[in-house]
Formats: structure tokens, C-alpha cells, sequence
């Protein structure tokens, strides 16, 4: 799994590619955390379109970003979600607990 | 009876997609449904996920092993551990949908797989996961003697 | 020592797809380079096909293992049958580039491998394949300790 | 692997799909043969451009397809060669033993 970055401001656009388990999640859980927590960051958006796998370590990072966000009164925003993980946010009972966009210029709109 | 692909990786998470791609490869080699094919594989990794975080604790020189196999329209997947007793059926599992990290193993491999079953069996623990396919999958025909030349 | 990872498989070519996505996986998961990964999995490929093919003379009940093991900047894939004693590198192999029908599973092995070793142990043929990796390629560090966390 | 043959008159075009290894080539020698053999076939051509492995059976079956059309003065070409197999076929030093086009049009007009 692969993390690229873009921060514009207080706006953080988070890229992931490749699978998303017990071995990169914790990669994925320290940079959007950091994001929230030493950057100041108001709106995190993660690109989840390069990635195809999500296990229930994934989803917890994602969770925690979630909850962090909540704490700051900031946003936390997910984007091409791809079928796989889409599959296991809603059997886990989360696709409507997360801000979820189609692609990145949707949720900068939004 | 042995399953028809047995694989043993060292604990340690970076072996995962290895396994993965095994199920995956598996499950292909018996022409099993896509979507179907990719909750299975949630379900195995969450399995092995869980043995090398809690059942090794993080210790990466212990080893875990999947046996995967198939009959009739049945898929099985073995996997045995040395690690401490735990049986997952014993394990209230909370609610999903909440906002908490952690805690969604065991429930999306109990929700994707129709059966759990578990054993201690000398010193080994061994998850026991099934899920029958609809419609029928062919079972691996021919394993047991002489269907390939050159 | 065992290797990092091991599949066994039974001796159907149905199964040879899998076993190349795990060597592939392997690789894969000690960041070697691409290219490399495709002439390796090429090599074990036709090791395994060598056993099922002329070792178990495609009796598919039969077994095959594979154990994949990194040290140091060095991959070992090892292939394990019950086969009829077989050395391969008792074998002279006919030069390449002719126009006949098979006899170039041995050659590539060869060709791609730097070094082949065999030996029979016990009713076992036990293929040994090597190859040192250049530039450094990472070896499973950590894999002795505790290295994660959640 | 699958296989999907286009006859136009006495030239065909054998179209791969996916990894030719000792489980798959049997069909692909079968189906190559047989264009030569008993449907009188005078141009095979096999594209591989959806093949990204092949092992010495796959090469074995593509070796016997060019005898079996040189038995027969008939063409026998590969087009959409992969890196992969295209090393294998280098390996065995079979790369200018065979026809090799980038394109069916290439092929069609050689
Ligand atoms: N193989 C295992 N060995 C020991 N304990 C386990 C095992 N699997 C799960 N557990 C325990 O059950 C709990 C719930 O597991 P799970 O639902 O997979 O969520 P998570 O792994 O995210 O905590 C774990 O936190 C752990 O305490
Ligand atoms: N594992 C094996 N057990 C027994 N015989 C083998 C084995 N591998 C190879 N051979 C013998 O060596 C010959 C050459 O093998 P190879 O170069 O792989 O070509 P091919 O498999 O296409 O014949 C085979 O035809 C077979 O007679």
C-alpha cells in the first residue's frame, strides 16, 4: 500500500493505493490522525479508488479518522469507494455512518 | 482428508496478501462467483488477521496455516494456530454500525460464512470456515486419478 | 528452517495458477523487482508442472510443496514430490531455439535460476531454487519479533 | 484461459484470454491443430495480447502449431505479444523462430 498526501491549507486530500489491511492499516491510521492532530487539518478527504481491498483493521483507521474529525468539529470524507470495500462498509453497517462522495471534485464541493 | 491447497505463512501481517491471493486463486481454480469469491476472502484474512494480533500477540516467528478445500458445493477453510485457547463462537459480538475502532472480525466472519465451527485440538486451535455455493460449484472433478496428459 | 511460506497442492495443474500467484505474492511482499518476480514464478512453475506432469505421471491425487524462504539477499523456492527418483540435473538438456514439441521446462529452470540443487531424502525428490537478488533485497526482517501493533 | 476463434474463409484468428500453463495449452493445442487439420485452415493467427504467462507447455502448443503449418505450406503468427511471454520465447531462443506481428491489421496485411 502506497500513501500520497496532498495538503492545500487547512484541506488534506489522502490517496491510497493497494490493499488496505492489518499491514498498512496502521501506515493509513497514523497519517490521517497526524493530519487531524500536528497539521490542524478542518477537512480530510481519502481516495479510496486505487484500492480494491479494505479489511475490519482498514475500516477501524477509517473510523478513528471519523472520530477524530468529530472531536475537531472538522470533516472526514471518503471517496471512490470501490466494490469491495464498499461491501464491507455495508456489512459492517457503515456506508451511511461516513461522508462518502463519488471523486475528489465532488467532495470539495460539497 | 487433506485439503486440496494448504498453505503455512509465518505471523506476520505482511504474508496476508500472499494468503489472499491464494483464496482468491482457489476459489478461481473451482470457477466460484466473483463477488462471492471476494467476501470469502474478507472472511479468511480477518481469520489469520486475528490469530497473528491476538493469538501470537505479534509474535512473527509463529506460524499459521490454512487448508482450503472443496466438496460437493461446499467451500472449507481450515485454519490452525498454536497460539492461545480461543474460541471465537464463544465471543459476544457487539453490535456493527457503532463508532468504535476494532471489534469487526469476528462478526464479518460469522455474517459472510454460513458456518464457524471450532476445535482445540493438541495444543492447535482450528477455525473451521464453510460456505455453501448457490448455484452449484463444481467440486475439484478428477483429483482423484488420471484426467491430464501433454 | 522452514520456509517463510509454504503451499502444498494436489498434483492437478488446476492448482498451478495459485502457486504462481503465492510465488508472485511472495515476491511481492519482499519488494522484488517485477521482472525478476515474473522469470522466478516461471522457473517454480515448471518444476511443479515437471512433478505433475512426469514425477506423478498425472495422477492428481498425488501431492506437491512448495516452501519459499528469504535469506539474506538470497530467494530459495523448494519443490517437494513423492514422485520416481528424478535428478534434473542428471539430465542433459537439448539445446533451445529447435523446432520440437516440449523439453524446455528443464532449460528455463536452469536459465533463470542461479543455481539448482537436488536431493532425495527419504522418498522425497527435494528441488532446491536459487536465485541472489541484486540490487539488496530486503530480507523478512522482523520476522524473529514482535515488529507490529495495532 | 479461454479461447475464442474468428474463421473468415480459409484464415483464422485465435484470440487468448488469460495464463497458458499446463492446464490450459492441451486446448490451445487442440484448437490450433484442428484449424489446420480439419477445418483446411491456410492462416492461423494467435493473439495473445490478453496472455501475460506462459510456460514451455503454452510454448510446446505454439511450436506444434507452426510445425503442423509448415507440414502444410500453411501461415502460422503471433501478434499482441506480452513482455512476459515474450521473454520466454526469447529464453528459448524461439523469439525469430516464429512470425511475429504487433497487430491482427499488422498480421492480416504481412
Ligand atoms: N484468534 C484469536 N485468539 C485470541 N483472541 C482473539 C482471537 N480472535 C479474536 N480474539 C479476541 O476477540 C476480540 C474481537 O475480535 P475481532 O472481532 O476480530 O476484532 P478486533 O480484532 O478488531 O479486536 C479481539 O479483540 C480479541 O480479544
Ligand atoms: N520431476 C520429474 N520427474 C521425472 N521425470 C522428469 C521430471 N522432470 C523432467 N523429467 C524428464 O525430463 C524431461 C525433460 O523435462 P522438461 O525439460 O521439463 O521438458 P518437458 O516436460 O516438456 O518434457 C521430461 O520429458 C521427463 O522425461
Amino acid at each position: 500500500m502506497d500513501i500520497n498526501v496532498k495538503r492545500d491549507g487547512r484541506r488534506s486530500i489522502v490517496e491510497v493505493v493497494g490493499d488496505i489491511d492489518l499491514y498498512s492499516s496502521p501506515a493509513l491510521r497514523e497519517t490521517v490522525l497526524d493530519l487531524f492532530r500536528k497539521r490542524g487539518q478542518k477537512n480530510v478527504i481519502v481516495n479510496l479508488s486505487n484500492v480494491d481491498y479494505i479489511d475490519s483493521s482498514g475500516v477501524a483507521s477509517l473510523v478513528e479518522g471519523l472520530q477524530e474529525a468529530g472531536k475537531r468539529s472538522a470533516r472526514f470524507m471518503l471517496v471512490g469507494l470501490q466494490e469491495g470495500p464498499r461491501r464491507v462498509l455495508e456489512l459492517t453497517l457503515l456506508l451511511n455512518v461516513f461522508e462518502i462522495h463519488s471523486t475528489e471534485e465532488d467532495a470539495l464541493q460539497a | 482428508m487433506p485439503g486440496q491447497v494448504e498453505i503455512t505463512i509465518a505471523g506476520h501481517p505482511r504474508w496476508l496478501r500472499l494468503a489472499r491471493s491464494a483464496v482468491e486463486g482457489f476459489c478461481a481454480a473451482l470457477d466460484v462467483a466473483e463477488q462471492e469469491t471476494q467476501s470469502i476472502v474478507v472472511a479468511v484474512d480477518e481469520a489469520l488477521s486475528n490469530v497473528m494480533q491476538h493469538a501470537y500477540g505479534g509474535d512473527c516467528s509463529r506460524r499459521v496455516s490454512l487448508s482450503c478445500s472443496a466438496r460437493d458445493n461446499e467451500l472449507q477453510f481450515e485454519i490452525r494456530d498454536q497460539g492461545v485457547a480461543f474460541n471465537p463462537l464463544d465471543r459476544d459480538v457487539p453490535p456493527p454500525g457503532e463508532l468504535r475502532s476494532g471489534g469487526r472480525g469476528l462478526y464479518l466472519m460469522r455474517t459472510i460464512m454460513d458456518r464457524v465451527e471450532y476445535r482445540r485440538e493438541g495444543g492447535s486451535n482450528c477455525v473451521r470456515l464453510s460456505k455453501t455455493l448457490d448455484p452449484y460449484v463444481r467440486p475439484a472433478q478428477g483429483e482423484a486419478g488420471k484426467t491430464h496428459g501433454h
